[in-house]
C-alpha cells in the first residue's frame, strides 16, 4: 500500500509523513519466525517460534544476553540470513505485504524503503573509498530510478539534516567522521526512503555515554517524524528505560517476555526477566547487585525443557521437560513460562 | 565470602576433536587446500615410490634406448640422449623438491629471523631491516638471479648452488610479512599479560609469538617455495642450471633444443611440463588455502 | 599531498636505484669471468680476425671502459652516468650506446608487455573477484574458479603450450617473428594487422601465463571484502547486485592489487625474456635474452637496472595516484 | 606509611609522523599516591580518548612517560632490574578490556594461569599448582574441570573475563589495573565479575584502579573517581560525590548522559556539543565545548576544593580554595 | 690509431622499397650471430665484420674454390689467373678481370689487390695478418691487370689458403678508392656507402632482418662468370632466438627457402613434412654435406692431468664412435679419427697404405673402457664409491667446453661416455667457454678443425710447436692443444715447402699423423656435416651431390654462398 506513495517522487516527504501517522494497527506483524544454523557441530536453532507486533510509532527494545539471537532476528527480518543459516518458516508482514513470500527483486526494494536496518558496526558500515553523498544517493538510486538528481540530493542533505549533521557531510568520506556521526550517517541512511520499521542492531554499543545518548536523541526525533516503529537491539536495560515503549526479552531464541517498558521494570513476569532487571545498578541501591548466575547455553546443545530452568531460581521440577508456550496473560503481555500456566 | 554462584555443570561433555581431526574437517570446507594438498601429496608419493622402485641410473643419458614414445616399459617415454622420462621425473621431482624446500626454508628462515628481530628491536633496526627490503623488493628478483647465474663457472652451478642463488633475493617477502605481524602481534594484548606474567622478551618471541605466527610462517614457506621452484625453472629454462641434472627446466630445455615437437617426440617437452604445472599449482592452491588459515577474518569457521 | 611527503618518496627512490645499480656493478667483478674477453673470443670464432694480439685489443677496450681504473673511481663514473640514464656502450652492438638500444627494442616490449599486463589485469581482478562473490551466478563462479589453476603454469610453459597446439597444430597464427617476413615497417594499416597478428600468440601466453596470479590473490581479497561490514550494509540498503559488487567490493578489494601492479611488471618483463625469445619478437627481452648469450655484460646490466628502474619508478607513480583512489591515504 | 606508587607529574605526549608531526596530549600532568597498606577502588573515568588506557599503560611500565616520573617502592620504574623489577611485575598486575585477546590461541586457556605460577615461582610442585589454579577458578566462580585445557575460543565472553580475574587473584598483586574489564562481557555478567574484583580488594588487600566509561558500575564499586577529559583531570573526589552532585560542567555532562535504568531519571535536555576532532590545547581542554565557558578558561585551570573529598578543575569555583595537583590524592576516600 | 669494436648502426632504407614479389624474393633463415655489427660491411671492420651474413653477396674473391668437382677445383673470379711463377713457390703473378667493376662503376684494378694485400701485412687485427707477415715479402701492381706477389719462403699453399675462398676462409678484394679516402680503414663501417663488386647491395637491416636487393649492372654477368640472378631480393631473417621447431615448421609452412644447417631429425622430418624441401643428399640421409670442420675432444696437453698421454689415451678409448652414430646420427656414419674432412684428396691420403698402417698401430678409433681403465690406474687414479676416477681426492675434472647452439646434441653424449667410463665429465655451454679454450684454463674442448681441405698439412700444422703458447697467453688460430713435440715439428718444416702431390709430402704427413695419433693430441670424433635445407617451392637448383654446379658447398653464408643464389632459378610458383 504505502509503497505507492514512496514511489510518487513528486510527493514531498512532508506527505508521507502526514499520511502515515494518521495509520493506527499494526504495522509490523512477526509470526512464528523460524531460523536454524546448520553447522557442522549440528543445528542450532537460533529463532524458534517468534512473535510480536508493532505499531507504527512504537518503539521496541529487543534485550537479551550475547547469542541469544537478536541479531539472528534483525537478519531474518531483512531475509539477509546467509548460510548456513536458513529461515525455516514463519511471516513478517510490514504495512500488509508479508516479506517472506516477496520475490528477490521485491525484497530488495522492500529493504530501506519499507523495512530499514541499522548496522551495529557502523564504524565500518560505510564505504571508505566513496563520498557519504554517493552512498546515499545509491541507496535511492536504487529504489526510485526515476528520480533527478537534483530531488535526490536534496532529499539526501535533508536526511542529513534531519539526523543533526551539517549538509557538508554529503561530500565528505567516512574517516573524516567520528564515531557518532558515522553512526548518525547511518541512521540517516536508514530514514532516506521513510521506511515503516527501523531495525538498530545495538547503534551505540561502540560508542560512549554522551555520544550514545545524542545518538538516541537522534533516533528518537527522526522516528517521531516519519511515525516509523523502531526495534531497538541490545543488551543495556538503561538505554531501553530511557528509550523504548515496550521490551522483548530474548532467551536461546526465544521470546520469554513482552511487555511495556513500565511493566517490565516494574513488575518482570518471567524468571530470567526479574534476574535481569534485578542485576540493574542504579543510583538508590549503591553495591546491591548481582548477575544471574550460570551461563547461556548453548544453542547446539539446549537443556531439555524450559532452556532456562537450570539458571532458574523457581524452577519446577516439570522445567525440566515440558517446553512452556507463549501465552498472552490479562493486559496483552506474553510470557513464556510454566509460571503462569493457566492464567492466560 | 562470596555471592557468586557456580556456574552449572555441563550436562554433556562436548567431546574436542583431535588438532588433525579438526584439520580434515577443514580441508573438507576448504577444498582448494584439499585439492593442494591432494595433489601434492600425490607427487610426493610419486616421487617417494619412485625413488624406491625405479632404477635411477636411468634418469641420464645414454641408459635405455632413446625416442621411444610412452609405453608399458618406458611410461613417460625416453628422450633423445636416451634418459628413461620416468626415472628423470622422478629425480627431477626429488631435485626440485630440493631445491624448492633448501631455498624456500633457507628464504623463510631468514625472514622469520629478520623480521623477528626487526618488529621486536624496532628503533634503527628495524628502520634499516625494513628499509633495505622495501628497497630491494622493486628489484626484479628473476632478472637478477639470471645475471649471478650467468656469471658463474659452470662447475660451480650445481643443484645447491641453484638453491642459494634463488635466496640470495627472496628473504624480503618473508621478512616483510613476518615483520608486520609481529608488529600486530606484539600490540595484542596477550603480549601484556605475558610480560605481567614476568615473561622475558625471548620467552615473549618463542613461547608466545612465534607460535600464532605458524600459519603465517607456513604460507610464507609455502610462497617461498613456489618461487624457489619458479626461480630455479627459470634459470633452467635459460640454460643456465646444471646441465646434466634431469630438473625439469633442464629437460624442457634440451627438448626445446632439439626440436621435439617438430620432430614429433611431444612427450619430451610435455611431461615435464605437466610436472611443474602440477607443482606450481599445487603450492599455489596450498598457498591459498593456508593464506586462509592465517586471516581468521576468512577463515570458513564450523 | 604535502611536498616533504613527495620529496621521501622521491628520495626512496633514488636509494632503489642506488641500490640496484650497485648491485649490479659490483655482480659481475664478484665473477672470476672476464666479460671482455669472452666477447672477443666470441667475435674471433665467428668472425675469423685474427685473436693473435687480443691482449691488446682487451687492453685498449678496458681503457675505453674504464675497467683499468681502481673500483671506487670506477663506481663514482658509473653512478655519475646513471643519474643521466648513461648505460654505457653496448658490447654487442658497440658503438650502439645501451640507452639507444633499450630505445630502439622497447617500443616493441612496451607495446606487449602493457596490453598484457593491463588486459590480465583487468581479466584476472575480474574472475578473482567474481569466483569470491557468493551472489555471484553459480555458472559465473564455476567458470571463474579454474582460472587459478593457471598460477601453477608459468608463461613460459604457456607459450611453448600455445605454440606447440595453435602454431604447429591448427596452424591459425604465425609462428614468430614481429611481423612478416620482408616487410619493412611503415605507419600503414596492412603493417599495423600484420604486427597485431604476430603478437596475438605471445600476447597469449603472456596473459594466460599471469592472469592465475590475480585471479588468486583477488579471490583473497574479495574474500575479505566481502565480510565487511559496509558490503552488508549496502545489501540492507537494497542495492542492486550487480552495483554492490562495483562500487563496494570490488573498487575496495583493488585497492592493493592495484599496488601490486607496477611490482607485478617486474615479474612480467622477466617471463617476457623468454616469451619473447620463444617467438622472435625484437623487444627488451630478445635483446636481453642475446645480451645473456653473447656475454653483452653492459647491455645486460644497462637492462636490468633500466627494467628496475622502470619498476620502481611505475612502483612512486602507483603511489602517488594512490591517493586517488582511496582517500583514507589522501587526508593522512 | 610507605608509597607503593607514586605518580609525580606525569605527562605522556603521542606524536605520529616523522615529518609532519603532530602530537596528541594523552595525560597531563597527572599525580597520584598509592599507599601500601590503604587498599582501595579508585576509578578513572571519561568517555573516549580521555586517556584513561594511556594511564593504565603507564602504571604497567609498557610505555614511558614524556614528563615527569613513576615510582614504584622508592624506585623509578624506568630504573628496576632483575629481582625488583620481577617484584614490580607481578605487584602490579592488570585486566584488560577484550576478553579474548589476552589469550594466546595458540594455548589452551591453562597458559594464562601457568605461566605466572611458573615465573614468580608461586607453586612447589606441580600437584600444588594445579591446587592453586583451581582454588582461583573456584573462587571466581567457574568449575575448574569445565575450563582447564579449553581453548578461548570455546569460552564465552563471561567465562573468559571471570579467568583473567582469577589470574589476578592467583597473583595477588598489590595493585590490580582494570581497564574496562566489563563493557564487553553481558550486562548480567558485569556484577558477578565486579563483586569478585571487590573481594579482591575487601578480602585480599588488593587495591584497584577501575577505568571505564560507565559511571553506573563507578558508582557502585569504587570508593574514589577521577574524571578525565582529554589527559586533565577534570573532577575527582568520593564517588558518591562526585556522581550525586557533580561540580564541573564536564561531570554534569557525563552524569546528565547515563542511561540509568530507572524509568524516573531521564536523560536531562541539555544540548550537546560535538567534540572537535582536534580541539584546544592550552588553558581548561573542556571550553569548547562547555556551555559556561569564559574568558578565564583560557588559563589552565587548577584544582579548587570543592569540600573536604571532592575538587574540580574548573574557574567556577575559582573562589574555593586552590590545591596542588600533587596533593590529589590525599582527598581521595580509601 | 685504437682498435675496438666495428660501430653498428641500422640501415633504414630511404624511402619505401620497391616491390619484390614473393616468388622473386629469397627468404633465409640465419642467425648465428645476429645483431652483432649490424651496419658493418667493410670487410677490415674486424672484430665485426662477418661474410656470414650477406655480405658474401658484397665482396668477392681472385677465386673461389669448388670442393665438389672433380675432387676440387679453382674458379677464377675478379682473377683470370693466379699461378706461381717460380717452381719453389715463391712468387706468384695474378692478372685480373678486365670487366670487373665495383659497384660505382669504377673499375677493379691491381691496385684495389696491392691495397688489399698491404692492409693485411699493416693492421694486426686483419685475419691474414699473420700469414701475410709470415710469408709475403712484397706486392706490386705491375699493370692495371696484373699483380705479382714475393714470397719470403716457399708458399705452396697460399694461394689456396689465403687467395681463394672457400667454406669460411679466404681474403675478400676491397675498394681501395673508397677504403685509402677513410681516416681509418678498419673503422669505418662501410653501411650501404662502401663500393662492392658483388651482386647484391644491402638496402635495409636491424636487428630482425637484413634486405639485399640485386643491383642491375653487376660486372660478372656481361664478364661471362655468371648468369642473370634470377633472385631479386634476399631476405635475411633473424632466427637467433627462436626455437629451432619454429623455424623448421616455417619452412615446412614454405615461409623460409633456405635456412641455418639442422640437426638430422629434424631436417629427416622437414623433408617428410613438406616435399619440397630437399637437402644436399636429396630425401636420403645424412642430409648434409662434408663440412671442413671435423670436431675434436681437444686437450691442453700442458695441463694436468691432461699432460698426460696415458689419460689423453684413456679418454680416447672412453668414446664410442659406434654408439654416436647410432645416437646422434641415426646409424649414418658421421663419426671420425681424422683431424681433416675426408674430402676426395684427403680420402686418398687417408686410404693410402702409410696411413692404414699408422692407423693399424695406434687404433685410433678403438672403443675399451677395461683398457681405458687400466691406463688410468697406472696413470695413478683410483675409482672412488661414486664409480669415478680420483686422485688427491679430487675426481678428474672433464668438463667439456663447447657451444649450445652447434653442440647441444653431442656435447651431452660424450660428457655421458666419459661419465661411464668414470670421468667426472660436464657440459659447459657458458659464453665463457670459448674464452677457456683460448687461455688454456681448462682441459677440455669441444671444437672443430678448420684447417685442411685440399691436403693434410694443415690440419697438422695446427700442432706445431711454434705456435704452442703457454698457458694463461692466447692460443691463436684456435691452437688449443699447446702441444710441442720436436720430432714433429721437424716432419711439418720438411713438408711444409713441398707441393701436395709430392711422395714425400705424402710420406711425412703419414708420419706426423701417426705421432698424432700415438701422442692423442686430441680425439677426433665426428665430421661435421651441413645439413641445409632446400626449398624448392620457389626457387629449385640448390646445389646437391647430383647437382654439383661449380662444386661450391650448399651454404648460402659460406664465401661460396654467392654462387648458390646466383644460381637460383624460380620454379614457378606464385
Ligand atoms: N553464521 C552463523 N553460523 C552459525 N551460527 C551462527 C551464525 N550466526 C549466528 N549464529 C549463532 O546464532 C546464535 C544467535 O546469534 P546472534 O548473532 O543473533 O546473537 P545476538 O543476540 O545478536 O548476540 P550479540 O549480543 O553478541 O550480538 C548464536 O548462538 C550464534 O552462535
Ligand atoms: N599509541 C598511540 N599513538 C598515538 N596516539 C595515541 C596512542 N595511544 C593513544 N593515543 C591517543 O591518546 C589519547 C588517549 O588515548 P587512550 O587510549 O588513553 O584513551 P582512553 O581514555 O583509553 O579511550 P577509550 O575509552 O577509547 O579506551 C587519544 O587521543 C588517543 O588517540
Ligand atoms: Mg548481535
Ligand atoms: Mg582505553
Ligand atoms: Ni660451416
Amino acid at each position: 500500500m504505502n509503497t505507492i506513495l514512496v514511489q510518487d517522487p513528486a510527493r514531498p516527504v512532508e506527505a508521507v509523513r502526514l499520511r502515515a501517522v494518521g495509520d493506527g494497527g499494526p504495522i509490523l506483524r512477526v509470526n512464528n519466525l523460524e531460523v536454524t544454523y546448520y553447522t557442522d557441530s549440528g543445528r542450532a536453532k537460533a529463532l524458534d517460534d517468534v512473535s510480536f507486533t508493532l505499531n507504527s510509532g512504537e518503539k521496541l527494545g529487543m534485550v537479551g544476553e550475547s547469542g541469544s539471537g537478536k541479531s539472528t532476528l534483525a537478519l531474518a527480518m531483512m531475509r539477509m540470513i546467509k548460510a548456513p543459516g536458513r529461515i525455516e518458516g514463519g511471516s513478517v508482514v510490514v504495512g500488509g505485504g508479508d516479506l517472506m513470500t516477496l520475490d528477490a527483486e521485491s525484497m530488495r526494494k522492500a529493504r530501506l524503503s519499507r523495512i530499514a536496518y541499522i548496522p551495529q558496526g557502523a564504524m565500518n558500515s560505510l564505504n571508505p573509498v566513496t563520498r557519504i553523498g554517493a552512498q546515499m544517493v545509491d541507496a535511492v538510486k536504487s529504489h526510485l530510478p526515476r528520480e533527478g538528481r537534483a530531488a535526490i540530493e536534496a532529499r539526501c542533505k535533508r536526511a542529513l539534516q534531519s539526523v543533526d549533521l551539517d549538509p557538508g557531510v554529503y561530500r565528505m568520506y567516512a574517516h573524516e567522521l567520528s564515531g557518532g556521526m558515522k553512526q548518525r550517517v547511518c541512521i540517516a541512511i536508514g530514514i532516506l526512503l521513510d521506511p515503516h520499521v527501523i531495525i538498530a542492531d545495538e547503534p551505540t554499543s561502540a560508542l560512549d555515554v554522551v555520544t550514545q545518548r545524542q545518538v538516541m536523541e537522534t533516533i528518537d526525533n527522526v522516528q517521531k517524524a516519519i511515525n516509523a516503529a523502531v526495534i531497538l537491539i541490545g543488551h543495556d536495560m538503561g538505554l531501553m528505560a530511557q528509550f523504548v515503549d515496550k521490551v522483548a526479552v530474548m532467551y536461546a531464541g526465544r521470546l520469554v517476555e513482552v511487555s511495556t517498558v513500565r511493566e517490565m521494570f516494574t513488575d518482570p513476569k518471567h524468571p530470567y526477566s526479574q534476574a535481569l532487571i534485578s542485576s540493574l545498578p542504579s543510583l538508590g541501591n549503591k553495591g546491591v547487585f548481582q548477575g544471574i548466575p550460570g551461563l547461556a547455553p548453548s544453542l547446539l546443545r539446549l537443556p531439555s525443557g524450559c532452556a532456562f530452568h537450570p539458571r532458574c531460581a523457581s524452577a519446577m521440577p516439570h522445567c525440566t521437560t515440558i517446553r512452556p508456550e507463549p501465552q498472552v496473560l490479562p493486559g496483552g503481555r506474553r510470557v513464556t513460562c510454566h509460571l503462569y500456566d493457566g492464567e492466560a | 565470602m562470596s555471592t557468586v554462584a557456580l556456574s552449572p555443570p555441563i550436562l554433556k561433555q562436548v567431546e574436542r576433536p583431535s588438532r588433525f581431526v579438526l584439520f580434515l574437517r577443514y580441508l573438507r570446507r576448504n577444498k582448494g587446500l584439499a585439492f593442494g594438498v591432494l595433489i601434492l601429496l600425490g607427487l610426493v608419493a610419486f616421487t617417494v615410490i619412485g625413488l624406491m622402485t625405479v632404477d635411477l641410473k636411468q634418469a641420464y643419458p645414454l641408459s635405455v634406448a632413446a625416442k621411444k614414445p610412452p609405453s608399458w616399459k618406458y611410461p613417460f617415454g625416453t628422450d633423445f640422449f636416451g634418459r628413461n622420462l620416468l626415472a628423470a621425473m622422478v629425480v627431477g621431482m626429488w631435485q626440485t623438491a630440493f631445491i624448492g624446500v633448501f631455498a624456500g626454508g633457507l628464504g623463510t628462515l631468514i625472514g622469520v629471523v629478520l623480521g623477528f628481530i626487526s618488529a621486536y628491536f624496532g628503533k634503527w633496526i628495524d628502520g634499516t631491516i625494513r628499509t633495505v627490503c622495501q628497497i630491494l623488493t622493486p628489484i626484479p628478483v628473476l632478472l637478477i638471479q639470471v645475471v649471478i647465474a650467468g656469471s658463474l663457472d659452470k662447475r660451480d652451478v650445481t643443484i645447491v648452488t641453484m638453491a642459494l642463488i634463488v635466496v640470495l633475493l627472496a628473504w624480503m617477502g618473508p621478512t616483510l610479512v613476518i615483520r608486520s605481524q609481529v608488529l600486530t602481534m606484539k600490540e595484542r594484548q596477550f603480549v601484556a599479560v605475558a610480560k605481567l606474567s614476568g615473561v622475558s622478551d625471548l620467552g615473549i618471541i618463542f613461547k608466545e609469538i612465534l607460535p600464532c605466527l605458524l600459519p603465517f610462517i607456513a604460507a610464507a614457506f609455502v610462497a617461498q617455495v613456489f618461487s624457489a621452484v619458479f626461480a630455479a625453472f627459470y634459470l633452467a629454462v635459460l640454460g643456465l642450471g646444471p646441465l646434466r641434472e634431469p630438473l625439469l627446466g633442464n629437460i624442457i630445455w634440451a627438448a626445446q633444443s632439439q626440436g621435439a615437437f617438430f620432430n614429433g617426440w611431444w612427450w619430451w617437452p610435455i611431461i615435464p611440463s605437466i610436472a611443474m604445472i602440477l607443482i606450481l599449482g599445487s603450492l599455489a592452491l596450498i598457498n591459498m588455502g593456508l593464506d586462509e588459515l592465517a586471516n581468521p577474518r576468512v577463515r570458513r569457521s564450523e | 599531498m604535502s611536498l616533504k611527503l613527495v620529496i621521501r618518496r622521491l628520495l626512496f627512490l633514488v636509494l632503489v636505484i642506488w641500490a640496484a645499480s650497485t648491485i649490479v656493478f659490483f655482480i659481475p667483478r664478484l665473477s672470476s669471468r672476464n666479460a671482455l674477453r669472452e666477447r672477443f673470443g666470441e667475435l674471433a670464432r665467428t668472425g675469423g680476425f685474427s685473436p693473435a694480439d687480443l691482449e691488446k685489443i682487451i687492453a685498449s677496450m678496458n681503457r675505453q671502459f674504464g675497467l683499468d681504473r681502481p673500483l671506487y673511481e670506477q663506481y663514482w663514473t658509473y653512478l655519475g652516468n646513471i643519474l643521466h640514464l648513461d648505460f654505457g656502450y653496448s658490447l654487442y652492438r658497440y658503438p650502439t650506446t645501451v640507452t639507444e638500444l633499450i630505445a630502439q627494442s622497447l617500443p616493441w616490449t612496451l607495446g606487449l608487455l602493457l596490453v598484457t599486463t593491463i588486459l590480465s589485469f583487468i581479466i584476472g581482478n575480474l574472475l578473482g573477484a567474481v569466483a569470491a562473490w557468493p551472489r555471484a551466478p553459480h555458472w559465473l563462479r564455476a567458470f571463474a574458479t579454474p582460472f587459478i589453476l593457471l598460477t601453477g603454469v608459468p608463461p613460459v610453459i604457456m607459450g611453448i603450450l600455445l605454440l606447440f597446439f595453435i602454431g604447429f597444430r591448427l596452424k591459425w597464427l604465425p609462428l614468430g617473428g614481429a611481423y612478416s617476413v620482408g616487410v619493412v615497417p611503415t605507419w600503414t594499416w596492412t603493417f599495423f594487422f600484420d604486427l597485431m597478428r604476430h603478437q596475438i600468440l605471445p600476447g597469449l601466453a603472456l596473459i594466460l601465463g599471469s592472469v592465475g596470479g590475480w585471479v588468486l590473490s583477488m579471490r583473497g581479497m574479495g574474500v575479505t571484502i566481502q565480510g565487511e561490514d559496509y558490503v552488508n550494509f549496502a545489501e540492507h540498503k537494497g542495492l542492486t547486485g550487480g552495483r554492490i559488487f562495483r562500487d563496494y567490493y570490488l573498487r575496495n578489494a583493488m585497492l592493493p592489487q592495484v599496488t601490486g601492479l607496477a611490482l607485478a611488471l617486474g615479474t612480467m618483463v622477466t617471463s617476457a625474456i623468454i616469451v619473447e625469445g620463444l617467438f622472435g619478437l625484437p623487444g627488451i627481452g630478445t635483446m636481453l635474452n642475446l645480451a645473456i648469450r653473447a656475454n653483452d655484460f653492459p647491455t645486460i646490466y644497462g637492462i636490468v637496472l633500466f627494467i628496475t628502474i622502470a619498476v620502481a619508478v611505475l612502483m612512486t607513480i602507483v603511489e602517488f595516484i594512490y591517493p586517488l583512489l582511496d582517500p583514507r591515504v589522501r587526508s593522512s | 606509611m610507605a608509597d607503593l606508587l607514586r605518580l609525580e607529574n606525569v605527562s605522556k605526549v603521542y606524536s605520529h609522523g616523522i615529518i609532519n608531526a603532530h602530537s596528541t596530549i594523552a595525560l597531563r600532568n597527572f599525580s597520584l599516591t598509592l599507599k601500601e597498606d590503604e587498599p582501595t577502588i579508585l576509578t578513572v573515568a571519561g568517555e573516549s580518548g580521555s586517556g584513561k588506557t594511556t594511564l593504565a599503560m603507564l602504571l604497567l611500565g609498557f610505555i614511558t612517560a614524556s614528563a615527569g616520573q613513576i615510582i614504584y617502592r622508592g624506585k623509578n620504574i624506568a630504573s628496576l632490574h632483575g629481582a625488583e623489577k620481577m617484584a614490580y611485575r607481578r605487584e602490579v598486575q592488570a585486566v584488560f578490556q577484550d576478553p579474548f585477546a589476552v589469550f594466546n590461541p595458540f594455548y589452551t586457556v591453562d597458559h594464562l594461569l601457568t605461566v605466572p605460577i611458573k615465573r614468580f615461582g608461586l607453586a612447589k610442585s606441580k600437584a600444588d599448582a594445579r591446587n592453586k589454579m583451581e582454588e582461583a577458578l573456584t573462587a571466581v566462580g567457574l568449575r575448574p574441570e569445565d575450563i582447564l585445557g579449553r581453548f578461548p575460543h570455546q569460552l564465552s565472553g563471561g567465562q573468559r573475563q571471570r579467568i583473567n580475574v582469577a589470574r589476578a587473584l592467583l597473583l595477588k598483586p598489590r595493585l590490580l589495573i582494570a581497564d574496562e574489564p566489563v563493557s564487553m562481557v553481558d550486562a548480567s555478567l558485569r556484577a558477578t565479575i565486579l563483586e569478585t574484583l571487590r573481594n579482591l580488594q575487601r578480602d585480599h588487600g588488593v587495591s584497584v584502579i577501575y577505568i571505564t566509561h560507565d559511571l553506573t558500575t563507578a558508582y557502585h564499586i569504587a570508593k574514589s573517581i577521577i574524571v578525565l577529559y582529554r589527559g586533565s583531570v577534570m573532577e575527582a573526589g568520593d564517588v558518591d560525590r562526585v556522581i550525586k552532585e557533580p561540580q564541573h560542567p564536564y561531570t554534569q555532562l557525563l552524569v546528565d548522559s547515563i542511561p540509568w535504568p530507572n524509568l524516573d531519571q531521564r536523560w536531562g535536555a541539555q544540548p550537546i556539543k560535538a567534540r572537535e576532532v582536534g580541539g584546544n590545547t592550552d588553558g581548561c581542554r573542556f571550553r569548547t565545548r562547555c556551555p559556561m565557558a569564559m574568558e578565564i578558561c583560557k588559563q589552565d585551570p587548577p584544582l579548587f576544593r570543592i569540600d573536604e573529598r571532592h575538587a574540580a578543575s574548573c574557574f567556577l569555583y575559582e573562589k574555593r580554595p586552590e590545591i596542588a595537583k600533587a596533593q590529589l590524592s590525599e582527598l581521595l576516600p580509601v | 690509431e685504437s682498435p675496438g669494436l666495428p660501430a653498428a648502426q641500422e640501415i633504414v632504407p630511404k624511402g619505401p622499397l620497391p616491390d619484390v614479389p614473393r616468388n622473386q624474393t629469397l627468404n633465409l633463415a640465419w642467425g648465428v650471430s645476429g645483431g652483432t655489427s649490424i651496419g658493418t660491411t667493410n670487410p677490415w671492420v674486424l672484430p665485426g665484420y662477418t661474410h656470414q651474413e650477406g655480405n658474401n653477396l658484397l665482396f668477392e674473391p681472385l677465386m673461389y674454390f669448388g670442393i665438389f668437382k672433380d675432387g676440387g677445383q679453382f674458379i677464377p673470379w675478379l682473377a683470370d689467373s693466379m699461378e706461381y711463377t717460380k717452381p719453389d713457390f715463391t712468387e706468384l703473378e695474378i692478372k685480373l678481370n678486365k670487366d670487373a667493376k665495383w659497384s660505382d662503376g669504377k673499375p677493379v684494378t691491381a691496385k684495389d689487390v696491392a691495397y688489399t694485400f698491404e692492409g693485411q701485412m699493416k693492421y694486426e687485427t686483419l685475419p691474414y695478418h699473420a700469414h701475410f707477415t709470415q710469408f709475403v715479402d712484397s706486392v706490386t701492381a705491375k699493370d692495371d691487370l696484373t699483380v705479382e706477389v714475393k714470397f719470403k719462403q716457399p708458399a705452396p699453399r697460399f694461394k689456396f689458403e689465403v687467395l681463394t675462398e672457400k667454406f669460411d676462409t679466404g681474403l675478400p678484394i676491397v675498394p681501395e678508392h673508397w677504403m685509402a679516402a677513410q681516416a681509418n680503414p678498419t673503422a669505418s663501417v662501410g653501411l650501404d656507402e662502401i663500393p662492392h663488386s658483388g651482386p647484391y647491395s644491402v638496402v635495409a637491416w636491424n636487428a630482425n632482418q637484413k634486405i639485399l636487393d640485386l643491383r642491375p649492372d653487376w660486372w660478372a654477368v656481361k664478364a661471362g662468370r655468371s648468369p642473370e640472378p634470377a633472385v631479386k631480393r634476399v631476405v635475411i631473417v633473424n632466427i637467433l632466438n627462436q626455437p629451432i621447431d619454429t623455424v623448421a615448421q616455417r619452412l615446412v609452412n614454405n615461409e623460409f627457402d633456405s635456412s641455418v644447417d639442422m640437426r638430422a631429425q629434424v631436417i629427416g622430418n622437414i623433408l617428410e613434412q613438406n616435399k619440397d624441401v630437399q637437402s644436399w643428399t636429396g630425401t636420403e640421409s645424412p642430409y648434409g654435406y662434408l663440412d671442413w670442420w671435423p670436431n675434436s675432444l681437444w686437450m691442453n696437453t700442458q695441463l694436468a692431468p691432461y699432460n698426460d698421454v696415458k689419460v689423453r689415451k684413456a679418454i680416447s678409448l672412453a668414446i664410442d664412435r659406434d654408439r654416436i652414430n647410432e645416437v646422434l646420427y641415426d646409424g649414418a656414419k658421421i663419426a671420425t679419427i681424422y683431424p681433416f674432412p675426408l674430402y676426395p684428396n684427403l680420402q686418398k691420403f687417408a686410404d693410402s697404405d702409410a696411413v692404414k698402417a699408422e692407423a693399424a698401430k695406434y687404433e685410433p678409433g678403438k672403443f675399451d673402457v677395461e683398457e681405458s681403465a687400466k691406463l688410468m690406474t697406472e696413470a695413478g687414479w683410483t675409482k672412488n664409491g661414486d664409480g669415478l676416477w680420483e686422485k688427491d681426492g679430487k675426481t678428474f675434472d672433464a668438463t667439456i667446453q663447447a657451444f649450445e647452439t652447434i653442440h647441444g646434441d653431442i656435447a651431452p653424449v660424450l660428457a655421458e661416455m666419459l661419465r661411464q667410463a668414470g670421468f667426472d665429465s660436464n657440459v659447459n655451454f657458458g659464453t665463457d667457454a670459448y674464452q677457456n679454450m683460448v687461455d688454456g684454463k681448462a682441459g677440455l674442448y669441444l671444437f672443430g678443425h678448420g684447417a685442411s681441405l685440399y691436403d693434410p698439412f694443415e690440419a697438422l700444422n695446427l700442432f706445431h710447436g711454434k705456435y704452442s703458447e703457454s698457458i694463461g697467453s692466447a692460443a691463436g688460430n684456435n691452437r688449443f692443444s699447446r702441444y710441442k713435440n720436436p720430432e714433429f715439428d721437424k716432419i711439418l718444416d720438411e713438408i711444409s715447402p713441398l707441393g701436395s702431390d709430392d711422395p714425400k709430402f705424402q710420406e711425412g704427413a703419414a708420419k706426423a699423423l701417426g705421432i698424432y695419433w700415438r701422442d692423442v693430441i686430441d680425439v677426433p670424433v665426428i665430421q661435421w656435416l651441413h645439413r641445409i635445407p632446400y626449398n624448392n617451392h620457389y626457387w629449385k637448383n640448390w646445389p646437391s651431390s647430383t647437382n654439383v654446379a661449380a662444386g661450391e658447398n650448399g651454404a648460402f653464408w659460406a664465401h661460396t654462398g654467392a654462387l648458390v643464389i646466383t644460381g637460383l632459378q624460380p620454379s614457378g610458383a606464385n
